[in-house]
C-alpha cells in the first residue's frame, strides 16, 4: 500500500487539531487539549515520516505531486496541490520533527498558562500553515501557508494579550511582514503575466523555453528575471528578518519561550531561505541580484551577530543569532550555494530550537526572569538543561563534529570558491563573533555565582520531564544533523569516495540552464582542508576570548568593564546601532505626521468644510421642500408610484 | 385548447394594480407588506410567463432569486415591524410619521 | 379510463385508506403500548385485544356535539382542521411503495406521481399543514389557542429546516428528487461489501436530525409544545370537539405516517427487502398453488412491496409511541435552541459532508 | 380542460387578491394571499414550471407567510375599525394611478403579443436538471450573493426584533 496520496494529512491532521481545539475543546478540559494539541502534530509526524520513508525508497527520488483539488479562475488555473521532491521533504522533516518536539515542550512549559488551549489551537494552526506553505506545488499555495504562519506568528506573539508590550510587537511583526509580502505578491503577478502558470514545476519549464523573455529588460532597470527576483527576495526580507525588515523579530520575542523556538527560530522565518531555493532558478538568472543577495546576508549576518554581544536579555540575544544565522543562509544562496543555505537551515533549526527551549528552560527555572544579569551558576541547579545547552552553543559555534560546523562551513566554503573573498571574510568573523557571545551566554547563565534574588534561588529547579526530553532529543539532532552533509574533502582525506548525502539528494532541484556551467565552484581539497580550519581556528578564538572575559566567575563584570573602555560602541551595541530610533524618525513620525495632516487639513477643512456647505444648501432647499413631507408614508408611496408610472409612460408611449 | 400567454400577461397586470392600490391605502403596516408580497407575485408571473414565451431559462432563475430576496425581505420587513410595535403599540403606518418635519 | 388512470385511481385509494386507518390503529396503540410498557393492561374489554376500542374512539368523535366559541373566527374556524388534514393527505402523492410492476400486459409505477419533482412537492404540501395549527390557534379567540398557534408556527418553520436539508442530504446520493430512485439506489449498492446502502448506515447523523425534527414537526412529545396539556390547556385544538378534533387528530397521524414511510423510504430501503428481490418473492406467491389463479406476479409483488413498506413505517410509528412515553416535554427556548444551534448545523455539517463524499465518489 | 383549469386558477388568484386588499381581518387577508399565490403556482405549473411552483409553495406560503401569520399573531393585531387610509385624496389618488397602470400595460400587453403564439413547451430545457444546472453554473455568483443577503438578512431582523435590553433606545418601559 502506498503511503503518499495520504500526504495531505500531513497538513490536514494540524489544522483539524487547531479547530477541534479552539472551536469545540472547553478551556477547563486540558488533557483533552494536551492529547489534541500534541497528539495532531505526532500523526502528523508520523504519517511525514511514512511518506518520506517511501519518499526515499522512490527510484530516482522522483517527485511525487498529490493533485487534491482543480481551480480555475479565468486564465489563472491554481491547482490546489502538493509537491513532494527532495527539498520539500527536507522541509517537512524539519518542520514536522521539530515542530512536534516543541509541541510536547510546550505542554510541560506552558503548563500553567490560562490560555493553554488557545495557545495550541494557535501552534496547531501554525503547524498546519507551514506545511501548507512547505508541500505545496506552486506559489499561491505557498503564499496561503505563507500568510497563514505570518497570521499565527502575529497570534502568537500577541499571545498574552492582556500585558503591553506582546500585541505591540504582534503588530509590528505583522505590519513589517506586510510590506515584504506585498513585494512577494507583485513578484508573484510579474511571473504570472509573463508565463501564465504559477506552477514550479511548470514555471520552470516556461523560463528554460523562454530564456529570451526572463533576461529582457521589464522594470526599474531590471530583466524580467531580476524584478521578480528581487520581489521576492524582498518578501524573503521580510519573513525571514534580514535588514533593513529584521526589526520585527526580536520584538517577537515577546511571544512565549516555545514560539520563539518554532516560529521564530527553527521554520517560520527559513521559509525565505526555503523560499528562494524554490525559485533558484530565476535568482540564477539575475546575477545582479543575486550578489545582492549575498551582500545582504553578509551584511545582516555580522550587523545581528554584533549586537547580539551586547544584549543581556537570553532571548534577545537568541534573537539576534537567529537573524545573524538567517543572514548567513542568505549569503549562501546569494552565491549560489542553495544546497548549503538549506543545509545550514536543517541544522538550525536543530540547534537553535534546542538553544530557545534551552533558554525556555532557564526562564521557566528562574520563575519568568529573563535577563542574564540576574541568574549565573545555573550548572548545577538545571544539570540536564546545561548540558543541551551547550550542545547547542558548540553546535551553534562550529567546533567539529557538531552539527553546525558542516553546514557553516560549507557556506563559508562556497563563498570563497565563488570568488567574493570580502564576503567571505565577513562570514568568517561573524562565526567567531558568534562563538564569542554564544559562549558569552554560556557563561553568564550557567557559570559563575548566583545573581538573583533569594527567592528566585530558591525556586530554582530543573524543568520536568516534558521539557527535558525534547531537549535532549534535540540535543541528539544538533549534534548528528550535520553528519549527512560532510563535504567532499573530508571524504577525500579518509580516503573514501564523496558521500555527501546531503548534497547528492537534493542537486536534482537546482536547475541548470543550458549553455552555462554548473553553479558549483571547484575548489581543491587542499583549500578546502585549510579553508575548515580556518574556520575551526576563529570559533575557537572566539570561545577562547568568551572565556577570558566572561568566564570564571566574571560574569557581568567584563561587560561593564567594556562599556568602560568603548562606551560609544557599547552603547551602539546595546542600543542595537538605533535602528528602531532611525526607522522611528524616517517612516514612523512622518507617517503621523501625514496622517494627522491628513486629518487636521485635508479631513476637517476642505473635506469637512466642503461638506458643510453642500449641507448648508441642502437644508436651505430642505426648508422650501418640507412643506410637501408630512411624514404620512403612504402618500410618499404615492408620489413614489405616480413618479414611477410618468417615466413609465414617458419611456413607453 | 391551449391557453395564450398573453392572458397570463393580462393577469400579472390586474394582480400588481391591485396590489399597488393595496399598498398606497392599507393603514396596517403588515397589510401594506401583504400588498407588496402581491405585486412581487404579479411580477413573478410576469417573469415566468415570458420565459415561457421566449422559451428562455433567464426569466425562471430571476425569479428564484425574487424569492430568495422577498424572504429576506420579509424577515428583515416583519422584525422592523415588531420593532416599531414594541416602540410605539401600534403599526398603523399612518401614525407612523417621526418623518415629519 | 385508460389502464393508467386506473392504476392511479387504485392507487390513491390503497394510500387513502390505510392512511385513513392509521388513526383508528394508532388511537388503540396509543393506548396498549405504553399500558404493556407500564406494565398495566390498557383497554382489553372491547374485542379481542382491545381492538374495537378504536372503533369506539372512532363512533365517540363522530357523534359530540360540535361547537362553535363565541369570538370566534368562523370561517376560520371552521377552515382550520380541514387545512391541516388535507395538507398531510395530500403529501402521500410521491411515496412509492414498490418497483414498475406489470400487471395485464401494462406496466405501472407504484408511486401516484412518478415525477423528477416528486420530493421538492412532498416538501411544498408538508409545509402546508402548519396553517391549520395556526389558523386555529388564531380563529379559536382563546389565549392558550393563540400560544399555542404562535408556538406551533415558530416550531415548524423553525424544524422545517433541519428536515428539509436532512431530506435532501439523504438523495444525494442517489442524485434523483424522485423517491423510486433513491429506494432502488439503496438496494443496487452496498457499502464494504456486506451492509446494504441504506441512507441511515450512509449518513447515521443525517437519519437523526430527520428522526428529531420529524418529532419536531408532527408536534409529539417530547416537542409537543403547542399542545402542551400542562401549560396551554390543549394548545390549539382547546377550543375544537367532535368531529373537528378528529380531524387534526387524523391530521396527526398522517402526518406521522406519512414521516414514517418517508424516513423508511429514505434511510431503511423502502419497500425493499436486504439482498432479496421482491419481485421474485411475488413471483414466488403467484407462483403457490391456487393463488396464481387470483393474483399475478405484478400485483403479488406490489402487496409484498406494499407490506415491507407497512412493516417499516408501524416500527417508526411504535418509535414515535415509545419516545413519547420515555422522554419529558422541552422548555420553549430549549427546542428553539436545539433547532437552531444544533440540528441545523448538524443538517448542514451532514449535507455538506454527503455533498464532498458524493463529489470524491465515495457514495 | 386548459382554458378551464386557467379560468379557475386566475378566477381564484383575481378573487382572493382583491381579498387581500380589502378584507378587515388581516388574518384573513393573509390567508387570502396564502390562497392567491397558491393559485399562481398553479399557473406556474401550467407553464412548464414545477420547480418554481413547488418553491413558490415551499418558500412563499409555507415559510414567507407562515411568518406573517406569526407576526400577527404576536403583535395581536386585530380587525381594524377602517381598513383604508381616512384621507380620500389619498385613496382616489392611488386608486387612479392603479387603474393607469393596468390599463396602460394591459394596453401593451394587448399591443404586442395579441396574436403571439404559444411556443411549445421545451420539456428538455425547463427540467429540473437543466434549471439546476444553470442555477449553479451561469448564475453561481448572484447565488452566492443571495445566499451571503440571506445570512444578512437574518442577523438583522434577529438584531432588530429582539428585546432591547436595559439602557438601550427602544426599552419598553
Amino acid at each position: 500500500m502506498s503511503l503518499l496520496p495520504y500526504l495531505w494529512l500531513v497538513p490536514a491532521l494540524p489544522f483539524l487539531g487547531a479547530a477541534v481545539n479552539g472551536l469545540l475543546v472547553r478551556n477547563r478540559h486540558k488533557g483533552l487539549a494536551t492529547a489534541i494539541g500534541v497528539g495532531a502534530p505526532g500523526l502528523s509526524l508520523f504519517v511525514a515520516l511514512a511518506c518520506l520513508w517511501e519518499f526515499l525508497h522512490r527510484p530516482g527520488h522522483a517527485p511525487f505531486e498529490l493533485l487534491l483539488y482543480p481551480w480555475t479562475a479565468g486564465d489563472l488555473a491554481v491547482d490546489f496541490a502538493f509537491l513532494l521532491d527532495p527539498l520539500s521533504a527536507v522541509m517537512l522533516f524539519v518542520v514536522t520533527f521539530v515542530g512536534f518536539w516543541i509541541h510536547v515542550y510546550s505542554a510541560g512549559y506552558m503548563a500553567r498558562e490560562p490560555g493553554y488551549r488557545r495557545y495550541f489551537a494557535y501552534l496547531n494552526l501554525f503547524m498546519g500553515a507551514m506545511l501548507l506553505l512547505v508541500l505545496g506545488n506552486n506559489y499561491v499555495v505557498m503564499f496561503i501557508g505563507w500568510e497563514g504562519v505570518g497570521l499565527c506568528s502575529y497570534l502568537l506573539i500577541g499571545f498574552h494579550f492582556d500585558q503591553d508590550v506582546p500585541p505591540k510587537a504582534g503588530r509590528k511583526a505583522f505590519i513589517v511582514n506586510r510590506i515584504g509580502d506585498f513585494a512577494f505578491l507583485i513578484g508573484l503577478f510579474a511571473l504570472f503575466a509573463s508565463f501564465g502558470t504559477l506552477d514550479y514545476d511548470k514555471l520552470n519549464m516556461a523560463i528554460l523555453a523562454n530564456l529570451e523573455l526572463a533576461r529582457a529588460p521589464f522594470c526599474l532597470g531590471l530583466s524580467l528575471a531580476g524584478f521578480v527576483a528581487l520581489c521576492l527576495f524582498v518578501g524573503a526580507m521580510g519573513k525571514s528578518a534580514q535588514i533593513p525588515l529584521y526589526v520585527w523579530l526580536p520584538d517577537a520575542m515577546a511571544g512565549p519561550t516555545p514560539v520563539s523556538a518554532l516560529i521564530h527560530a527553527a521554520t517560520m522565518v527559513t521559509a525565505g531561505v526555503y523560499m528562494v531555493a524554490r525559485t533558484n532558478l530565476v535568482y540564477q538568472l539575475a546575477p545582479g541580484v543575486l550578489l545582492f543577495v549575498a551582500v545582504i546576508g553578509a551584511l545582516t549576518a555580522i550587523f545581528a551577530a554584533s549586537i547580539g554581544l551586547a544584549q543581556n536579555d537570553i532571548k534577545k540575544v537568541l534573537a539576534y543569532s537567529t537573524v545573524s544565522q538567517l543572514g548567513y543562509m542568505f549569503l549562501a544562496a546569494g552565491v549560489g550555494a542553495y544546497i548549503a543555505a538549506i543545509f545550514h537551515l536543517a541544522t538550525h533549526a536543530f540547534f537553535k530550537a534546542l538553544l530557545f527551549l534551552g533558554s525556555g528552560s532557564v526562564i521557566h527555572g528562574m520563575g519568568g526572569e529573563q535577563d542574564m544579569r540576574k541568574m549565573g551558576g545555573l550548572k548545577s541547579h538545571m544539570p540536564a538543561t546545561y548540558r543541551t545547552f551547550l550542545i547547542g552553543t558548540i553546535a551553534i559555534a562550529g567546533i567539529p563534529p557538531l552539527a553546525g560546523f558542516f553546514s557553516k562551513d560549507e557556506i563559508l566554503a562556497s563563498t570563497f570558491a565563488g570568488g567574493h573573498f570580502v564576503l567571505w571574510a565577513v562570514g568568517l568573523l561573524t562565526a567567531g563573533l558568534t562563538a564569542c557571545y554564544m559562549f558569552r551566554v554560556v557563561y553568564l547563565t550557567f557559570h559563575g555565582k548566583f545573581r538573583g534574588t533569594r527567592d528566585q534561588e530558591h525556586h530554582l529547579h530543573e524543568s520536568p520531564k516534558s521539557m527535558t526530553v525534547p531537549l535532549i532529543i534535540l540535543a541528539v539532532g544538533a549534534v548528528a544533523a550535520g553528519w549527512i552533509g560532510i563535504p567532499a574533502g573530508m571524504w577525500e582525506l579518509a580516503g573514501t569516495e564523496d558521500r555527501n548525502l546531503f548534497h547528492h539528494f537534493l542537486s536534482p532541484v537546482i536547475a541548470t540552464i543550458p549553455g552555462e556551467g554548473g553553479t558549483g565552484h571547484a575548489l581543491s581539497h587542499t583549500a578546502e582542508i585549510s579553508l575548515i580550519l580556518a574556520s575551526i581556528g576563529i570559533a575557537l578564538a572566539g570561545i577562547l576570548i568568551a572565556r577570558r572575559a566572561w568566564g570564571g566567575g566574571r560574569g557581568v563584570a567584563a561587560d561593564e568593564s567594556i562599556a568602560k573602555a568603548a562606551p560609544a560602541f557599547y552603547r551602539l551595541l546595546e542600543n542595537k546601532y538605533y535602528v528602531d530610533e532611525l526607522y522611528d524618525r524616517l517612516f514612523v513620525r512622518p507617517l503621523a505626521r501625514l496622517a494627522r495632516f491628513c486629518w487636521k487639513v485635508i479631513d476637517t477643512v476642505i473635506i469637512d468644510g466642503g461638506l458643510h456647505v453642500v449641507a448648508f444648501l441642502t437644508e436651505l432647499t430642505g426648508d422650501l421642500g418640507r412643506f410637501t413631507t408630512t411624514g404620512n408614508v403612504r402618500q410618499y408611496a404615492l408620489y413614489f408610484f405616480a413618479g414611477a408610472l410618468a417615466l413609465f409612460w414617458w419611456m413607453i408611449f | 385548447m391551449s391557453v395564450p400567454i398573453l392572458w397570463y400577461l393580462l393577469l400579472a397586470g390586474a394582480l400588481f394594480a391591485i396590489g399597488a392600490f393595496g399598498a398606497l391605502t392599507r393603514r396596517s403596516g403588515i397589510a401594506v407588506f401583504l400588498s407588496i408580497e402581491l405585486m412581487l407575485n404579479a411580477a413573478n408571473l410576469t417573469l415566468v410567463a415570458y420565459s415561457r414565451l421566449l422559451g428562455d431559462r433567464t426569466g425562471q432563475m430571476l425569479v428564484f432569486f425574487a424569492l430568495a430576496v422577498a424572504a429576506a425581505e420579509a424577515a428583515v420587513g416583519l422584525a422592523l415591524f415588531i420593532g416599531i410595535y414594541r416602540l410605539r403599540r401600534t403599526i398603523d403606518v399612518g401614525r407612523m410619521n417621526l418623518m415629519r418635519w | 379510463m385508460t389502464p393508467s388512470v386506473l392504476a392511479t385511481a387504485a392507487l390513491m385509494g390503497v394510500w387513502l385508506f390505510t392512511l385513513i386507518n392509521v388513526t383508528p390503529i394508532m388511537l388503540w396503540l396509543e393506548r396498549r403500548a405504553p399500558a404493556f410498557m407500564q406494565d398495566r393492561l390498557g383497554p382489553n374489554r372491547l374485542g379481542p385485544l382491545g381492538l374495537f376500542q378504536a372503533i369506539a374512539d372512532v363512533l365517540k368523535f363522530i357523534f359530540k356535539e360540535d361547537v362553535n366559541p363565541a369570538g370566534a373566527d368562523r370561517t376560520l374556524f371552521l377552515l382550520a382542521p380541514t387545512i391541516g388534514f388535507v395538507a398531510s393527505l395530500l403529501t402521500y402523492l410521491v411515496i412509492p411503495f414498490g418497483p414498475v410492476v406489470e400487471i395485464g400486459g401494462h406496466s405501472f409505477p407504484l408511486v401516484v406521481i412518478d415525477s423528477d419533482n416528486g420530493m421538492l412537492m412532498f416538501l411544498a404540501l408538508a409545509s402546508l399543514s402548519v396553517y391549520g395549527l395556526v389558523l386555529a390557534g388564531y380563529s379559536s379567540n382563546n389565549k392558550w389557542s393563540l400560544m399555542g398557534g404562535i408556538r406551533a408556527s415558530a416550531q415548524m418553520i423553525s424544524y422545517e429546516l433541519a428536515l428539509a436539508l436532512s431530506v435532501l442530504a439523504a438523495l444525494i446520493p442517489a442524485g434523483s428528487l424522485n423517491l423510486t430512485r433513491v429506494v432502488e439506489h439503496q438496494v443496487g449498492h452496498t457499502l464494504l461489501g456486506a451492509i446494504p446502502a441504506w441512507g441511515v448506515f450512509v449518513q447515521p447523523l443525517g437519519f437523526l436530525v430527520f428522526l428529531v425534527a420529524a418529532f419536531a414537526e408532527t408536534n409529539r412529545l417530547p416537542f409537543d409544545l403547542p399542545e402542551a396539556e400542562s401549560e396551554l390547556v390543549a394548545g390549539y385544538h382547546t377550543e375544537y370537539g367532535g368531529l373537528r378534533m378528529a380531524l387534526f387528530y387524523m391530521g396527526e397521524y398522517q402526518s406521522m405516517a406519512i414521516l414514517s414511510a418517508l424516513a423508511s423510504t429514505l434511510y431503511f430501503g423502502g419497500w425493499t427487502i436486504p439482498f432479496v428481490d421482491i419481485t421474485s418473492v411475488g413471483a414466488w406467491i403467484a407462483g403457490l398453488p391456487g393463488v396464481g389463479d387470483l393474483i399475478g406476479t405484478g400485483l403479488a409483488t406490489a402487496l409484498v412491496g406494499f407490506t415491507v413498506l407497512m412493516v417499516k413505517t408501524y416500527a417508526f410509528l411504535f418509535f414515535f409511541i415509545w419516545v413519547r412515553w420515555t422522554f419529558p416535554r422541552f422548555r420553549y427556548d430549549q427546542l428553539m435552541r436545539l433547532g437552531w444551534k444544533v440540528l441545523l448545523p448538524l443538517a448542514l455539517v451532514n449535507f455538506i459532508a454527503i455533498a464532498a463524499l458524493a463529489v470524491a465518489g465515495k457514495v | 380542460m386548459e382554458l378551464a383549469i386557467f379560468v379557475l386558477l386566475a378566477g381564484t388568484a383575481l378573487g382572493s387578491a382583491i381579498l387581500v386588499v380589502f378584507h378587515r381581518n388581516p388574518v384573513s387577508s393573509t390567508m387570502s394571499l396564502v390562497v392567491t399565490l397558491v393559485a399562481t403556482a398553479g399557473l406556474f405549473l401550467m407553464l412548464g414550471s414545477p420547480f418554481l411552483a413547488a418553491l413558490q409553495i415551499l418558500l412563499y406560503t409555507g415559510a414567507i407567510l407562515v411568518l406573517f401569520l406569526f407576526v400577527i399573531m404576536l403583535l395581536n393585531v386585530r380587525r381594524e375599525r377602517t381598513i383604508h387610509s381616512r384621507a380620500p385624496g389619498l385613496t382616489w389618488g392611488a386608486a387612479i394611478c392603479s387603474a393607469i397602470f393596468a390599463g396602460a400595460t394591459m394596453r401593451l400587453f394587448w399591443a404586442a403579443y395579441a396574436t403571439a403564439p404559444t411556443p411549445p413547451l421545451d420539456a428538455e430545457a425547463f427540467s429540473l436538471r437543466a434549471v439546476a444546472r444553470e442555477l449553479f453554473s451561469t448564475y453561481l455568483l448572484p447565488f452566492e450573493i443571495i445566499g451571503l443577503l440571506l445570512l444578512v438578512a437574518v442577523v438583522a431582523a434577529s438584531w432588530i426584533a429582539k428585546r432591547p435590553g436595559p439602557g438601550e433606545p427602544g426599552e419598553v418601559p
